[in-house]
């Protein structure tokens, strides 16, 4: 069964080592919750998992192959959530969300009823017609999150996305994730907050910490 | 100050006022350009295409005329708050930018008979290029924000720097002009205009005031339009959301 | 396909929602040049004389001024990120965007560039000549531009670096779209400045989609 | 008063720890510059007459260039709120950054001026008076920008809008900026043109303040 | 004693009625939690509690005082953390913090020792010399909350102060403010998870929708 695993990844930032020697195994339908203090390197590590950043040691396999040898295959079968949202200001909230379902390719003849249902899941029905601009903080972060929804990817890398949301929203969330999963989808959760997820695996970043020296290169 | 910002007053005023306006307009231009084109004579020197004339200095008064009517009304909509104000600003640009082209049109048209170019930089032709980009620049800034309330501040406060502006540009560009060019081509003194071709460019000119005058009336009533319309749309949308919470919850 | 056709539609509607950018562009391109008069005095026959040269440097500049929002709006929100992991191969929404850009940009100063050249009196027997090579030299700069654009992102003031790394590489254009037009008004034949011309835009178009995917790539870390 | 010091020296610092702000500027008014002669041809009586224009011109667009980032970035990021609600009266700050601006825009254009007087040829007994008009008039170009960036802050593409409100607002202290070199190099006095600028520069002083920061304060909403 | 209140406020964004009729009232010490969904209002009422935005209807109080009337007197004496850091990348986490301390004019002679006990009560110490550009997403939400405690202020208006930050630093946050709070301070604090506060004053804004239909002007 394909598997997504880390094996001793390291990883580097602005010339500090933030983390050394992390490996992790997700197998189809499984959680991954990662936890630690601020800049522990959940975010760095969720980049890592997306492609968007190079390790600087171990790799990344899907399934045995190394993802830096496809990285286009692996990038169609995740979603990124990151800090930013992706909003355009001045297209409404459908135009927003459309374009990214679009660009994923999903099936033309049900799309609309797709869009539908995953404004629906984010209770964005009511906002469809708002431009971007005029959202609120938690709406502008329930529409990143309907993109999940709107297009279907194998692997969710979800960084803090319970940022902002409401009480109801964050419900949904813990819903879309579980329909997720129990449907073969694999999911990976940076959050420092009570997210409800069903046995997660947990990844604790600050027992991680490297040696306190960089090792020197010459 | 407020009492006319209620817009129903204002609409029934500028409704008692339009009609007059409209066939006074209607009126005056008939008269003017018909005694500019039948009764008023050719020029000796510049022919026929002297006629061009009752179009181009009438049109150059108004674009002038209007930048301080817009002025004026930026600085009542920032100290007063007034929000006619901020719609008559908003009504009066593009016309007023449509009057500065049709000055540049007509005076480059004119100038190609006359001078055998289509343009020169002359101080006067150039203070109106300037004035044409001064109102694009009013009507750009206007509609770039999403907000419209924002729009009317910003366009405000740009147009009374705008004023203060003006005569250190047009100052300037006559100075340049005559510094580098000392004969100007373009001097046609006005007191010795004979009264045949006076009238009519009176008559005109009465004309054009009407002319603003009706159109910015139609624009400010259209706004308040408008407006309302969001309004009952947005409440509409509110209210389906207040209903939406309150069945989820 | 499908993906490019898609990116190129939303840009271009994100032009026209954000009140025409396109006539900005152009305006630049007009106001910009109008500096010129003031600047050297209004005689008919220097500004005729410089007029080809004020026209290709303002047109450059103007196309210049709006390449630091080619990619940053959408580096800046995020979308970037999403477009890199998107099926869409990176080297076609580079295109998708530059098609869009040259859209938005290159072609209203093409169609502004007649007006420039009677306020100039320029002899209108050359504006033939100068219609079409800006119609083959303001693509070259929009590729040209689209890769500095991509390499200063991320940059701390990305913005003022990128006129430092495009403008030398914009000489090119410049040289062979100015030798067409002064040919053409000196009653010579501008055919081999065109072809020049037309052969850097097919060699840019090439390399820009490589480079500018190759620079995108690592401004997303 | 303390306040303002404070405030100067904190733009001041970020713009030489942003990989030199300042240089940028200049690369750009010396690269675009040296556009011109590939533009017009290099004939050096042609190049000493329009010198002055030239520069003029291009010192203006450099400033024009780095007048988004002006409040932008401190808009972005919220410091502009932050400032909004400190006890520094509004209007310092913006006069307050416009000095910042000046010093790290204007004053190095001035030094680079020599170097494009030479480059065009042109007769260097105007330098003196090139160099004192402008030092009277980059730092016009500075506040009348302000009032624009201000403006623009928050409008949906508010970078292109900036060259087209401000660009009109430029032509006086340019003519009598290329005024005063004129007369200067035709062996006239370059009294008047001086003059006239400094009123111009007094008038701003006085109007940017104001206008900037209503600006400013209807842009934090 | 100075109370800060505020009567039968209106709040308009985009031409949309965000509240109306809300009212409040917070004595010296209190602290008032702003609940309610997203969209309700909460970051549209801290701004208009700092006079970043107007009122269309209703006033502001501070000891029976309108603060229209005295803007920069009421600016003096808030704190207002929005959802942006004001955080300077290529300044250091000191240099950062020192100059919106010099800003207020906090004393010059304790001036180092203030900054310095700010910088550790977000345990910002070991990043004091890091630039901003280099913070994870909560360090940088520190950073920003140790302008409250860097010059003193009356009132702290926070919107979702602890978006991002780890439980430990979740909890210095509750110090701060319970301190402050001892000391006379007010604060506003808008929320969406748990965060540790005695005896709060609740202000839930899903409560205060404004009527269906704004009142028509002719
Ligand atoms: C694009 C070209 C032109 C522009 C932008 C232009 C602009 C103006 C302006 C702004 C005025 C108003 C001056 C004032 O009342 O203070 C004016 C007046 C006038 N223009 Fe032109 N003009 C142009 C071409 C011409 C040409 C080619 C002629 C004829 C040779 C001409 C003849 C006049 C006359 C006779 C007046 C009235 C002068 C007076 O009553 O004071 N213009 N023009
Ligand atoms: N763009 C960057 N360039 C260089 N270093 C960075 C960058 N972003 C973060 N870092 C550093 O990398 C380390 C890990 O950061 P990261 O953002 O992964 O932490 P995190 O666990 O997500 O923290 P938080 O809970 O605050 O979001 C931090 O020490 C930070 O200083
Ligand atoms: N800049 C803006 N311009 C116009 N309308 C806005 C703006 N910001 C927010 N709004 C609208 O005002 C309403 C209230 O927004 P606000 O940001 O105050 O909500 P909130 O309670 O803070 O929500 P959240 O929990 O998501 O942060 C929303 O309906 C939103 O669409
Ligand atoms: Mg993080
Ligand atoms: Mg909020």
């Amino acid at each position: 069964m394909a598997n997504f695993e880390g094996r001793s990844l390291h990883c580097r930032r602005g010339g500090r080592d933030v983390f050394a020697e992390l490996s992790f195994a997700l197998p189809p339908g499984g959680a991954l919750l990662l936890t630690g203090p601020n800049g522990s390197g959940k975010s760095s590590l969720l980049r890592l998992m997306a492609g968007l950043l190079k390790p600087a040691g171990g790799e990344l396999l899907w399934d045995g192959q190394a993802i830096s040898e496809a990285p286009e295959e692996h990038a169609a079968r995740l979603h990124y959530l990151g800090h930013l949202d992706a909003v355009k200001p001045v297209l409404s909230v459908a135009e927003n969300l459309r374009f990214w379902a679009d660009l994923r390719g999903s099936a033309a003849s049900d799309r609309n009823t797709t869009l539908d249902a995953a404004l629906e899941r984010f209770a964005l029905t009511e906002l469809a017609a708002v431009p971007g601009r005029l959202l609120s903080a938690g709406q502008r972060r329930r529409l990143a999150l309907a993109r999940l929804v709107a297009a279907p990817a194998d692997l969710w890398l979800l960084d803090e996305p319970s940022v902002g949301l409401d009480h109801a929203s964050v419900e949904r969330l813990a819903a879309a994730i579980a329909g997720h999963r129990a449907a073969g989808g694999r999911v990976v959760v940076a959050t420092h907050t009570a997210l409800h997820l069903t046995e997660p695996l947990r990844l604790s970043l600050d027992s991680l910490a490297p040696p306190p020296l960089p090792e020197m290169v010459w | 100050m407020h009492r006319f910002a209620n817009p129903a007053r204002f609409t029934r005023l500028a409704d008692r006022i339009l009609p007059f306006a409209a066939v006074g307009t209607v009126v005056a231009l008939g008269v003017g350009f018909y005694l500019a084109l039948f009764v008023a004579p050719g020029d000796y020197q510049q022919g026929e295409s002297v006629r061009i004339m009752y179009v181009h200095v009438p049109s150059a008064w108004m674009a002038m005329f209007i930048y301080v009517a817009i002025a004026v009304a930026s600085a009542v909509a920032l100290i007063w708050r007034h929000p006619l104000a901020d719609l008559a600003a908003k009504a009066s640009s593009p016309v007023g930018a449509g009057f500065a082209f049709l000055t540049l049109v007509t005076g480059s048209l004119w100038g190609r008979p006359m001078w055998g170019t289509w343009w020169e930089w002359d101080g006067r032709l150039t203070s109106m290029l300037i004035l044409f980009f001064l109102y694009l620049g009013h009507m750009a800034l206007l509609n770039a924000f999403e907000d419209s309330q924002r729009g009317y501040r910003a366009a405000a406060i740009l147009a009374l720097v705008g004023v203060v502006n003006i005569p250190i540009i047009k100052f300037s560009v006559d100075w340049w002009s005559t510094l580098h060019q000392p004969a100007s081509v373009m001097r046609l003194d006005g007191p010795t205009i004979h009264p045949s071709m006076l009238w009519p460019l009176l008559i005109v000119a009465v004309g054009f005031k009407l002319y603003y005058l009706t159109v910015v009336l139609l624009r400010i009533k259209s706004e308040l339009i408008a407006a309302r319309l969001r309004a009952l749309d947005l409440a509409t949308v509110k209210a389906a959301e207040v209903q939406g919470q309150a069945v989820q919850g | 396909m499908r993906g490019l056709a898609l990116l190129v539609a939303r840009d271009l509607r994100l032009a026209l929602r954000q009140s025409a950018d396109a006539w900005l562009a152009v305006l630049f391109f007009v106001l910009t040049a109008a500096l010129f008069p003031f600047g050297v005095g209004p005689e008919p026959n220097l500004l005729a004389r410089i007029a080809p040269g004020i026209i290709w440097v303002v047109a450059l500049l103007a196309v210049l001024l709006s390449l630091e929002r080619l990619f940053l709006a959408d580096f800046e929100d995020g979308s970037l990120e999403q477009l890199l992991l998107s099926p869409l191969p990176l080297e076609l929404a580079v295109l998708g965007k530059v098609l869009a850009h040259w859209l938005t940009t290159g072609l209203p100063l093409i169609a502004a560039a007649p007006l420039l050249a009677v306020l100039f009196h320029m002899d209108l027997s050359g504006l033939g000549v100068l219609l079409l090579a800006m119609l083959l030299g303001t693509p070259t700069l929009s590729l040209v531009g689209a890769v500095g654009a991509a390499l200063t992102l991320g940059a701390r003031r990305g913005g003022v670096l990128i006129p430092l790394l495009v403008l030398p590489l914009y000489v090119p254009a410049l040289i062979f779209g100015v030798g067409a037009t002064d040919a053409a008004l000196l009653g010579l034949t501008a055919r081999p400045h065109l072809l020049l011309l037309g052969a850097v835009l097919l060699v840019m178009l090439v390399i820009t989609p490589l480079a500018g995917a190759a620079a995108l790539r690592q401004a997303i870390e």
